[in-house]
């Protein structure tokens, strides 16, 4: 695999809720190393979009591709699709991080148990390795004296870092965030940017999501805006931010300031 | 949105099947198997006792029927402060309500309604007063302490399933009807409660076909349910399966309907699958 | 010798004198006494199976005991599913009732009056039959006990049932208390049968024969006056 | 009823029957163990079926859990022990094969954790829906094979939920036990009615039977507790 | 009641969790019509103070008045307080409308149901009428259509919004905000922005925890800064932002940029 292959291709994505059109229709394709803004509407599909990519939510058409490989899927006699080979997707699935909007930690495990759970049930690492990992990884996200308390007794914005931690140890080719910064206060917002800014140098693939422009602005290479289901603008942060083509993309900047 | 879309979305998908959807294929070949297995059963085994034991049996159903709506009715209602104080009541409540469901658990109902039957009810005729009160009729019958041993069981057994249930409400919700100024009667009636039975509903369902299932035992202090008639039939003929297969397709329908019902209940409120 | 292993069924729950358990787990009574000398009679090697009362047929059919020694009283119904040897017993039907109270076994002596009675047996048929139509209320138990214990209770009036469980209870301390024997009913062979019959599965003539001759062979050479005098003080063959 | 207490009765040797009933209890809680543990397995393979499973799994287990629930337990256990034995030999006998004697033991534990399956599936099925949809939804994103997810998730955060309905299911099935003795198999329901039966000492056996009973729900009652409290400590304290 | 006098009052607060001292002697006034921002890192116990103020989270000690009539505490025998009167604390709560950071939303109900429960079942407020207020409610946050859906199938910008609708409809007079925004576009923030203008504007009061510097500045006019369960700083905007003076704010105000 060359340097530009792309690490995730989404192609003309359609996802239904019964009656509901979610996503009609998406294309976006990601290369190694990039990092790509989804910024929309609250209800425009962005949560959707990005769980379609690992195949959580199950699109309705269209397919997804993972470092080149496309996952097979085959209709579910019911007018939607499922995965045609359920291993195929577990395994693109270990190579894909997510950061979920309501950070979903497991609730019977603390927090070091939450991070280290997938290197060690999923990856095979061995668990002293696992929570070698862990441990640094809870300290860059200031979390290390919370690390054996319960996800419930934490607050809103510790229990985001500990998702982000979570997410982190796998040490994904490509990261899914779902606005990981939405609790955070703006210093660790600085943080979390700069571990954006670590992973895009190894070269690792993050698509977010995120209501933060300035956020997107400053870590994203690539802006997409997402408007009732379909793509309505997508390029570089200049020109979305700077130049927006689009009337309903215009309105959207202009509500920053 | 056009209007169309809200108005589907009012609905669950989950909601009770519609006639086209209920017929799949293999719907259709089990439901064959089973009339096939109904009718060879009809065919070949010995039914000519049925038309004289029919009145006896459904008076029987009837008491059967009777015997369980009001315990498990009662009972829920007992269960409901039994599982909640367990919860978070303060320790004079907590403590009897525990050593209640435990005691009860703990013992056969068997032995629980012979206790009050044979026990309890065999004091009562020593005391003059009490054989010249009004009470005394009923407490010379049977089914008043049948009632009350179901009863008492069934709470018992709920009590212990609505304290998870309750335990189990998330305390964000609760703490959101409280943020309200909620009182707490009106956070019970109208979060808790209903959150609770929701969660509950599917062990609730097979407790009362439990409770359904209990219910022979009253033939032991002479109320004849159907359970009994069919002991009789046994008894009587000294057929081993032809009542017993009977008795089956009784249960059977009695628990078709009381699963209907429930999961009718239970899929009001639609739970995002995962 | 060569004799061939019988399974003998017994009703696992006790009746005696009939048929109980000691604590040893060792049965004992009149019936295993006469199961004793009807296989020694017909040289058959007989071992006691105990099965719960509920399963004791299907276990005669599935094959897994040979013969039924349980007090089965012979009935036509029942012999459309099973067949009966012989009968060994018959014992009279007995009413007793709370002492001092105006009791007769009869249609106008029980009127008004709540009888008991154990559920399915001949009493029970007897007692729909006879005492019912003369408006009398007749309660159905699942075991005699029982029936006996609502009599000692007061929400009874009188229990029918064979004479010697009423005598047996009747010999108690709370028997003595509170009840007393108030006579035989009317006879009806149409109802009360026959009497008990060792159970046997259909089509098993050989057996049955083997059975037949060896109970009229212990009643004819005394073995079976015998044992019995060591239960009862009366006639258990019945007339 | 009798008035006053022998309590020599309960004696552990001969003529005392505390050693038979001793011994019957130990066997309700073998067989209770291995029903109950049949019937966890089922229940689990069968919520998730009901959940995650095709159209068709769905309404098989649906029959599943609707039948078992529905028929009696005891029309169960004939049908299986007797009727299934029988066909089963007649089956074998066909292909000239010797006959099989499926032990009474076994086919209670069959029938009891088949009972019991049907149960814990509707009570796991609850606590599997009650668990939030987005931690299961986690497992999955990180690559966790459906095995995976259901050991390492589901299980443990559904076990909260879970635990008073299987603590209910573990209590039935040491006294569903009681169904064994359709089978003579001498459990301790009936050890004691054989007690109660030949010594007429109904309420002390009955007491002396619910007492065992109760210390087992005591001594699982610890046990659950103490599981309860592991599984919940993950909450914040309810008020 | 005059205009000027004290909406909220929180005096000299403390509240432990086991050995952690979340708070540590706060005290907070707020005037009818005031809206304060709490600002500060993550975990520094914005939540826990929004909390105590409705009683959510007893204190381990302080006081606490709403319109100037105090929560009456007694000790619990265990070092910490209760209220001594429940009836006061639901009295005074009926006043307070709060949105949680997590939503809370009541997962058995549909979103009107749940935006109608406190006016029909608190206040006793005929359905009818608590149905006219809560579709204008919800109309205003974009929410119409999802009117008869239930929480766990909206996305978090969508609960976010049933939270805010659920809150306005008791018409308290005193609103807390835990992260309102946390999930919403930049269009929906600048919406929620003047609604809290509107109800500044009729004198209600209030206490809005937040990350966004930017909407904290524009919508409040007192901020305080929490730092280690204190007050580190506090003042009216232009002084936080423009010139702040302790060390730790000015290294938090500096990281906004
Ligand atoms: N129930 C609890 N038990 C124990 N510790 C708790 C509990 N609730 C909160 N804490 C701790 O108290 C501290 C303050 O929590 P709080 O929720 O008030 O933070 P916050 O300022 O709202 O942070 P954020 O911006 O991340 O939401 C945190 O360290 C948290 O871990
Ligand atoms: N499981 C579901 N069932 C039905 N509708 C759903 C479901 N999940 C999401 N939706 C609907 O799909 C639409 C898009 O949801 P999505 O979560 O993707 O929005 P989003 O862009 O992430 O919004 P936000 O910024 O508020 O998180 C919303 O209208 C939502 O109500
Ligand atoms: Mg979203
Ligand atoms: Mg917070």
């Amino acid at each position: 695999m060359t340097d530009t292959a792309e690490a995730v291709a989404v192609s003309d994505l359609h996802k239904r809720f019964g009656p509901l059109e979610v996503l009609k229709g998406v294309s976006l394709s990601a290369k190694r190393g990039d990092v790509i803004a989804i910024i929309g509407g609250s209800g425009s599909g962005k949560s959707t979009l990005l769980r379609c990519i690992n195949m959580l939510e199950l699109p309705s058409a269209g397919t997804v591709s993972v470092h080149g490989e496309e996952i097979r899927m085959k209709p579910d006699g019911h007018g939607g699709l499922v995965p045609a080979d359920r291993k195929q997707v577990q395994r693109i699935r270990t190579r894909l991080g997510m950061v979920f909007q309501s950070f979903n930690l497991w609730q019977h495990m603390t927090i070091i148990e939450n991070v280290i759970e997938a290197p060690v049930h999923v990856l095979g690492s061995s668990k002293a390795e696992a929570m070698e990992t862990a441990e640094a990884l809870l300290r860059r996200v200031g979390l290390y004296e919370k690390k054996d308390a319960y996800p419930a007794f934490l607050s809103g914005g510790q229990q985001q870092r500990a998702a982000i931690a979570r997410a982190l140890a796998i040490q994904p080719l490509v990261m899914l965030f779902d606005e990981p910064t939405s609790a955070l206060d703006p210093e660790l917002v600085g943080e979390v940017l700069s571990v954006i800014g670590d992973l895009a140098r190894e070269k690792r693939t993050m698509i977010l999501v995120t209501h933060e422009m300035k956020f997107a602005r400053s870590v994203a290479n690539h802006i997409v805006f997402l408007h009732n289901g379909i793509i309505e603008e997508q390029g570089p942060p200049e020109d979305i931010f700077g130049a927006p083509k689009s009337e309903r993309l215009k309105k959207f900047i202009s509500s920053i300031h | 949105m056009s209007n169309e879309t809200t108005h589907a979305l009012a609905f669950s998908p989950d909601d009770l099947p519609q006639a086209e959807s209920f017929f799949k294929p293999h719907r259709i070949v089990l439901i064959a198997l089973f009339v096939g297995l109904v009718l060879g059963i009809a065919i070949f085994m010995r039914w000519d006792w049925l038309p004289r034991y029919m009145p006896r049996l459904g008076s029987g159903i009837l008491v059967s029927l009777a015997m369980l709506f009001s315990t498990s009715i009662l009972g829920f209602l007992l269960a409901i402060p039994l599982g909640l104080v367990q919860v978070t009541g303060p320790w004079f409540l907590k403590g009897p309500a525990r050593l209640f469901c435990t005691v009860i658990r703990g013992t056969p109902l068997l032995l629980q309604l012979w206790l009050l039957y044979y026990g309890l009810g065999s004091l009562f005729p020593q005391f003059p007063t009490i054989r010249q009160s009004f009470l005394w009729p009923y407490l010379r019958e049977a089914w008043p302490y049948g009632v009350a041993a179901l009863t008492i069981s069934f709470a018992a057994y709920e009590g212990e399933v609505m304290r998870g249930a309750f335990a189990g409400v998330p305390q964000g919700e609760l703490e959101a009807a409280r943020a309200y100024g909620m009182g707490r009667w009106t956070m019970f009636r109208r979060i808790w409660l209903p959150r609770a039975v929701h969660r509950a509903l599917p062990t609730l369902t097979g407790e009362t076909v439990l409770q359904l299932k209990s219910t022979p035992l009253v033939a032991t202090i002479t109320v004849i349910d159907v359970y009994a008639v069919i002991s009789k039939v046994r008894q009587e003929t000294f057929l081993t399966y032809e009542p017993l297969l009977l008795l089956a397709l009784i249960y059977l329908c009695l628990t078709g309907l009381l699963v209907l019902a429930f999961r009718y209940f239970e899929n009001r409120i639609p739970t995002r699958g995962a | 010798s060569s004799a061939e292993t019988v399974k003998v069924g017994i009703a696992a729950e006790p009746y005696p004198p009939f048929t109980s358990p000691d604590a040893n787990g060792n049965w004992e009574g009149w019936e295993i006494e006469f199961m004793k000398a009807v296989c020694a009679e017909a040289k058959l090697d007989c071992v006691v199976t105990p099965v719960a009362w509920d399963g004791i047929i299907p276990a005669l059919t599935a094959k897994k005991i040979d013969m039924i020694i349980g007090s089965m009283s012979i009935t036509e119904e029942r012999l459309k599913t099973i067949d009966f040897s012989d009968k060994y017993y018959n014992t009279p039907t007995g009413v007793i009732g709370t002492k001092g109270e105006d009791i007769k076994p009869t249609p106008e002596g029980l009127a008004g009056k709540t009888l008991g009675v154990q559920v399915s047996t001949v009493h029970q048929a007897y007692a729909t039959k006879h005492f019912a139509p003369a408006g009398v209320e007749i309660k159905e138990y699942q075991t005699q006990d029982e029936a006996n214990q609502d009599l000692a209770a007061g929400r009874l009036d009188a229990v029918q049932a064979d004479a010697i469980a009423l005598d047996a209870f009747l010999q108690s301390d709370q028997g003595k208390a509170c009840c007393d024997y108030k006579g035989d009913v009317a006879p009806d062979v149409d109802v009360l049968g026959p009497g008990v019959g060792v159970g046997l599965r259909k089509g098993e003539a050989e057996l049955k024969e083997k059975i037949n001759a060896a109970i009229q062979a212990i009643r004819e050479n005394g073995t079976y006056e015998a044992f019995s005098k060591k239960y009862f003080d009366f006639d258990i063959y019945g007339g | 009823m009798d008035s006053f207490v022998n309590w020599s009765l309960l004696a552990l040797s001969a003529p005392g029957w505390g050693g038979l009933l001793l011994q019957g209890f130990l066997h309700s809680i073998e067989i209770a163990l291995g029903g109950y543990a049949l019937g966890l397995l089922l229940g689990i393979g069968g919520a998730f079926g009901k959940l995650y499973g095709g159209p068709v799994l769905r309404d098989l287990l649906e029959c599943y859990t609707t039948i078992v629930r529905a028929v009696p337990e005891l029309v169960l256990i004939l049908l299986l022990y007797y009727a299934g034995t029988d066909l089963l030999n007649q089956l074998l006998g066909l292909l000239g094969l010797g006959a099989v004697d499926i032990s009474g033991l076994m086919a209670g534990i069959f029938v009891i954790g088949v009972v019991q399956g049907a149960y814990s599936t509707e009570v796991l099925r609850g606590a599997i829906k009650a668990v939030p949809a987005g931690q299961i939804e986690a497992a999955r994103a990180y690559g966790m094979s459906p095995a995976k997810v259901l050991r390492r998730i589901t299980l443990p955060a559904m076990l909260p939920y879970a635990i008073p309905g299987l603590s209910n299911l573990w209590l039935i099935a040491t006294k569903d036990t009681a169904l064994l003795a359709v089978v003579g198999f001498a459990e301790l329901t009936l050890v004691t009615r054989q007690a109660a039966g030949a010594t007429k000492a109904y309420f002390l056996f009955f007491c002396a039977a619910g007492a065992l009973y109760l210390a087992l729900t005591l001594v699982s009652n610890l046990i659950i507790g103490f599981i309860e409290r592991h599984a919940r400590r993950c909450f914040v304290e309810q008020r």
